[in-house]
């Protein structure tokens, strides 16, 4: 049974290209892909968790305020119910922090798992087939999608 | 409806009006008194005077930080120790959305806790009074750059506080910044923005004004960044904007960049009335960097040498620390020094590359295919044909996360490393043009020995953060 | 009187001998035995095997430390982060003035200290073993690099030690190099070294050769460099080298540099017996660089550029830290992957630039006529036309510190940049040829509004590392 | 009346073009140069400050083997009774060292003055005019030299 991801980037980000390429990466792979777009809020994530009965949350930032962005995500996943794998990735600080710093930050604020920006979509793959539980024939994956990009 | 007509001055006034309340600086504008500021501005910090009697490319960095006094240093650093001849401003996202309080509130937590989590200025909040310190205190002239849909009250403040350029325009601001804005609503924004800039043109302040040229900044085909640049050129120099600067990113082939920067100077002289200035601006490499210094200073030497040989008349230099992050004022300065030592070591070679007026005459063909569309769509009015062009994916952007444009073009390298289009949707061109894109794609194709097809695309847009141009096959998901 | 004739076996055992008391180490050196060593070095560590089968430019850095470790760790470092394809081993100072006992002071400082002191790696005082243990430890084909005008004793040892590649030459590596050398007594020095090649490579060791074309690296006129490269090629091949690669530094004028590199080989191969495998070597600018790593990354670059442009066999890197000092291996790895990605951007591009042919058939001339005075001064006898050449002036090298060099010659930049000569004292090029240089000089003196002089040169010199090409008229003395 | 002064470059050294110029340079503001050329011993530049009755002593290295090549000598000039400004410049150690520390055991060693591989000519004629006492008049400097290089 395919698993359903929801896919976005928060805030006011319109950093587009990482996202579609990881739609696509993900629907290669075989998940059920929900991409809600750039400039997704708190309230659209959480949406689209409870509407698509989601198997994770996978939340992009690429401007620099992913923490801004974030404050408070969590508690309004839980106040709704909703305990589900959620990763962050992509330039989750504003200029050339110290990564590993600004990963315990994420994942004190209730991340599962945070990713920097030179993740390459197999990563997520990877980490996604092991929180969910997917199977190795499960893994095998669809076809290469259609060549449009979804926004 | 809009449409490509000049605003009224009770209209302008009208709008100003309404835009007093939206944050406590707003009050402080005084165009009367704004135009007797910039008249006691030396020449050398006349942004379009500068850049309009250069007689080599002119450097310019981007760079903002939330604190004035450190936006001062950031300058001030960039330009004694960087060398850069024109300085920017860059405006933080919040202001971009016209959220002044979130601004507010990083602009007031930078202040408290010295940590800059805003990512660039924040010109509204600072205020006509805090604007003007900045431009008296930093030694050259300065643009405000940014990636704002509606600018109107940025434009107004920063105006008013000494600025005299100032990036973006209707389109360019809109389909890669914003996801759900209505476009018809952007390009009655920037009217207001070109108007007073018409109106402050009018007045003897010269303010130029630069459409945002690399738009997604991804693989973006040379032909449509052309289009919009000269669509949005055109609705300028109808509100009165005098000084236009049209711009252009690198794709990062040689022969295609330098032709680009040609066909975008050529079309923008003759679609443009003959009393604006057309100047033209290369951005060097705006899509993805490589996660490595040493590498980032390859790309953007190769930025350098391009804009040697095409001399335009400015260039947006990067950091080499573009991938991690907002770059250090060292990173930045380094940039603006390696881009030097390309152009003042090529310039006066006199170099001559084959087969750029070829690709020179197919660029401009499509360009001139996609304006042709927009002017006829909109039954000769600019404004109308370009909402049309953007519905009917006639004019369309890859990558655009825009709900405003189809996002059916897809773009792909050839064999050379020159940007084709793989997928065109509507797009306004011909049979014949799209044959010679599918012609290069299918010689790539078999080169590779694999079909057009996503995987392709995003080998492209990941290639030069790889260490080369050219996407071509590795392992992985396919 | 040294002739160009192979050294008889006879007369190689003899000097080897003579040569076993320099140095304890030397007693160790056993060439059948070492026939046998090389034997058992796998493929990827052939150096002529490497670079005679690559299909692009391979990149290799210049290092050298005195203690093994830490070369192995530098070599590796070079391998793993910069990318390098062919590896180098720099040798010290009192090595190439055969003071080995200096050299073990050196070494013995550094093993104590922890801190390096010597500026290179001191292969004879490490030996047979320690060289073996550095080939066998390192992951690549590995050159020895020096700069040692008797090179006899150290191509022993290294050549016994695994090395299959060896830089110099008796004119390179005694006229850039030394005071009072007397050039014949170099040419005799490397007819051993060469032949010693040779017999290895008679064994089925292909020992790869390098004679250094750079010279003195200030604005040597490639009609000089080459035609001194085709000389040592030649002198070489009389000795049975069947492997040669011939060198080139960049000037920084891109059409020069590639109708130059294109002239080398050229020129190599038809000069050269057919059983000689011609390669080549592109050098990054050798000359003064930049005291500013910005910059100077912006000289790599272009570098790089020029060598995806002209394609040679082999690229020798520089690093930002050229100026300063003996790089960090960290800035030695950072300028090959600058350099490498500048190729791998522009190389698929396939970029053709004019007015190359044109260039190229000026050098090739100018070449051929140095080239056939030597034949004809030593009167069909290279190594006495050598001397003859260099005696009268014939051929001469610009700011050679040797005695045995007129040092008449002076460059300077015409207005693209390209290097002309200034003053030929006695070099072999008629009149003609005089001409153009000077017309292409004169020219650059009308723009410049003064009279060509030493003030002209010296800013030439100083050109590049004051962030420019050409070296235009700045305050200063006159 | 012409000051005169010693100039090469010591040791084993052979980078010559950096005392090219400091040669067509003190030429040209006025100094009678004695240039020794590169590969220079200590040995060659007593001598030649005897010979010569030289005002200052002006040493070069490039190759970063500086310290080991000039040891001793200060001791040299001294037994030898010459008491004169000695001066060294160039890339004085190896790799990328700090310069302060350079400078400061240059000075250790006896030097006058330490001058670093950005030292433009005119700052080596400014200091040996204020060492040597050279008056305003006296540094009007002679017509550009002949367009030779002396090595
Ligand atoms: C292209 C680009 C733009 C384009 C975006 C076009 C578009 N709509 O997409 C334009 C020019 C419009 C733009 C605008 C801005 N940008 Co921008 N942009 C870039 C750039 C050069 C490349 C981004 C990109 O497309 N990369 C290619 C894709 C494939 O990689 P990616 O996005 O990193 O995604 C991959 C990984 O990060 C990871 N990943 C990402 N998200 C997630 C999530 C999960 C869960 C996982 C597992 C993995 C993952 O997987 C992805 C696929 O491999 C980067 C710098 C860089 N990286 O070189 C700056 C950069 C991201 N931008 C930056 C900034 C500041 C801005 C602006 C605010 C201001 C400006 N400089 O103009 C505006 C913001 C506008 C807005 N409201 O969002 C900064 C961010 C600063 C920081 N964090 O410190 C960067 C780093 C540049 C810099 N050094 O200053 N930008
Ligand atoms: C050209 C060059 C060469 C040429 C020299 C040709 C020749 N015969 O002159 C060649 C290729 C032969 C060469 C060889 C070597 N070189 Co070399 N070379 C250079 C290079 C690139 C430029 C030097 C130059 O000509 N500069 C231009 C002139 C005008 O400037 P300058 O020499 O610095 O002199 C000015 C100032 O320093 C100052 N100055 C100098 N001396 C003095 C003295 C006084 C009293 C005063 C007041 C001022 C002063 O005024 C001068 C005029 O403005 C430098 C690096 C650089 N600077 O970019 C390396 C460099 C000097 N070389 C270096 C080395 C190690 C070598 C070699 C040992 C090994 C090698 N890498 O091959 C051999 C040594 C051979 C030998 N026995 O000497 C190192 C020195 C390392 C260190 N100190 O840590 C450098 C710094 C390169 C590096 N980063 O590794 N080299």
């Amino acid at each position: 049974m395919p698993r359903t991801v929801i896919l976005g980037v928060i805030g006011s980000d319109a950093h587009v290209v990482g996202i579609t390429i990881l739609d696509q990466a993900l629907s290669a792979a075989g998940f059920d892909v929900v991409n809600l777009g750039v400039q997704t809020s708190q309230a659209e994530f959480v949406d689209a968790a409870k509407a698509h009965d989601a198997d994770a949350v996978l939340v992009s930032s690429l401007y620099g305020h992913a923490e801004q962005d974030c404050r408070g995500f969590h508690d309004r996943l839980a106040s709704d119910s909703l305990d589900l794998p959620t990763y962050i990735g992509g330039n989750l600080a504003v200029g050339q922090d110290d990564w590993d710093e600004t990963r315990r930050r994420f994942e004190r604020m209730g991340f599962t798992r945070v990713f920097d920006s030179e993740t390459e979509p197999q990563e997520a793959i990877d980490a996604l087939c092991l929180d969910l539980d997917v199977s190795a024939t499960e893994r095998e994956g669809s076809e290469p999608q259609s060549i449009r990009v979804t926004t | 409806m809009v449409r490509d007509e000049q605003l009224t001055e009770s209209e302008l006034g009208r709008i100003a009006e309404s835009l007093r309340d939206d944050w406590p600086t707003a009050q402080a504008v005084d165009f009367e008194e704004s135009v007797e500021y910039h008249g006691s501005l030396p020449d050398e910090k006349r942004f379009a005077h500068v850049l309009e009697s250069a007689d080599k490319p002119l450097l310019q960095p981007r760079a903002g930080v939330p604190r004035l006094d450190k936006q001062v240093e950031l300058l001030t650093h960039l330009w004694e120790e960087g060398g850069a001849d024109l300085l920017p401003t860059t405006i933080d996202s919040y202001t971009r959305d016209n959220e002044y309080a979130k601004a507010q509130e990083g602009l007031d937590e930078a202040r408290e806790s010295g940590e800059d989590t805003l990512n660039g200025f924040p010109a509204v909040n600072h205020g006509v009074d805090g604007c003007r310190e900045l431009v008296e205190r930093v030694p050259g002239p300065i643009e405000v750059r940014h990636g704002t849909p509606d600018a109107r009250l940025l434009a107004m403040v920063t105006f008013a506080g000494g600025f005299q350029s100032f990036e973006g325009g209707p389109i360019s601001y809109n389909i890669p910044y914003t996801k759900s804005r209505s476009l018809a609503e952007t390009i009655e924004h920037w009217q207001f923005v070109d108007r007073l800039t018409g109106l402050y043109t009018e007045f003897g302040v010269r303010i130029n004004r630069e459409p945002f040229g690399p738009l997604t900044g991804t693989l973006v085909p040379p032909s449509i960044a052309i289009a919009i640049g000269v669509v949005e050129g055109l609705l300028a120099a109808t509100q009165g904007v005098k000084s236009l600067t049209l711009g252009y990113g690198q794709v990062g082939n040689l022969v295609q960049d330098v032709a680009a920067l040609r066909a975008l100077r050529a079309l923008g002289e003759e679609y443009l009335p003959d009393d604006v200035t057309v100047t033209t601006v290369f951005h060097e490499w705006m899509g993805g960097f490589p996660p490595d210094e040493a590498r980032a200073n390859g790309v953007i030497s190769l930025g350098g040498a391009t804009a040697a040989f095409a001399r335009p008349d400015k260039v947006i230099t990067k950091s080499p620390q573009e991938f991690r992050g907002v770059p250090t004022m060292e990173a930045n300065a380094a940039g603006l020094r390696t881009t030097r030592q390309l152009i003042d070591m090529l310039i006066e070679q006199d170099v001559t590359i084959d087969g750029i007026d070829e690709e020179q005459a197919f660029i401009e063909r499509s360009a001139r295919s996609l304006l042709d569309s927009v002017v006829s769509l909109g039954d000769g009015d600019v404004a109308q044909g370009t909402l049309r062009a953007f519905e009917t994916g006639a004019l369309d952007v890859p990558f655009a996360p825009s709900q405003s444009a189809k996002g059916a073009v897809l773009p792909a390298r050839d064999d050379k490393g020159r940007v084709r289009i793989l997928e065109f949707g509507e797009l306004a061109l011909d049979d014949e043009i799209r044959e010679i894109h599918r012609t290069h794609l299918d010689a790539r194709a078999k080169t590779e020995g694999r079909a057009c097809s996503f995987r392709m695309v995003a080998d492209d847009v990941d290639a030069i953060s790889d260490g080369r141009l050219i996407g071509r096959p590795k392992e992985g998901w396919t």
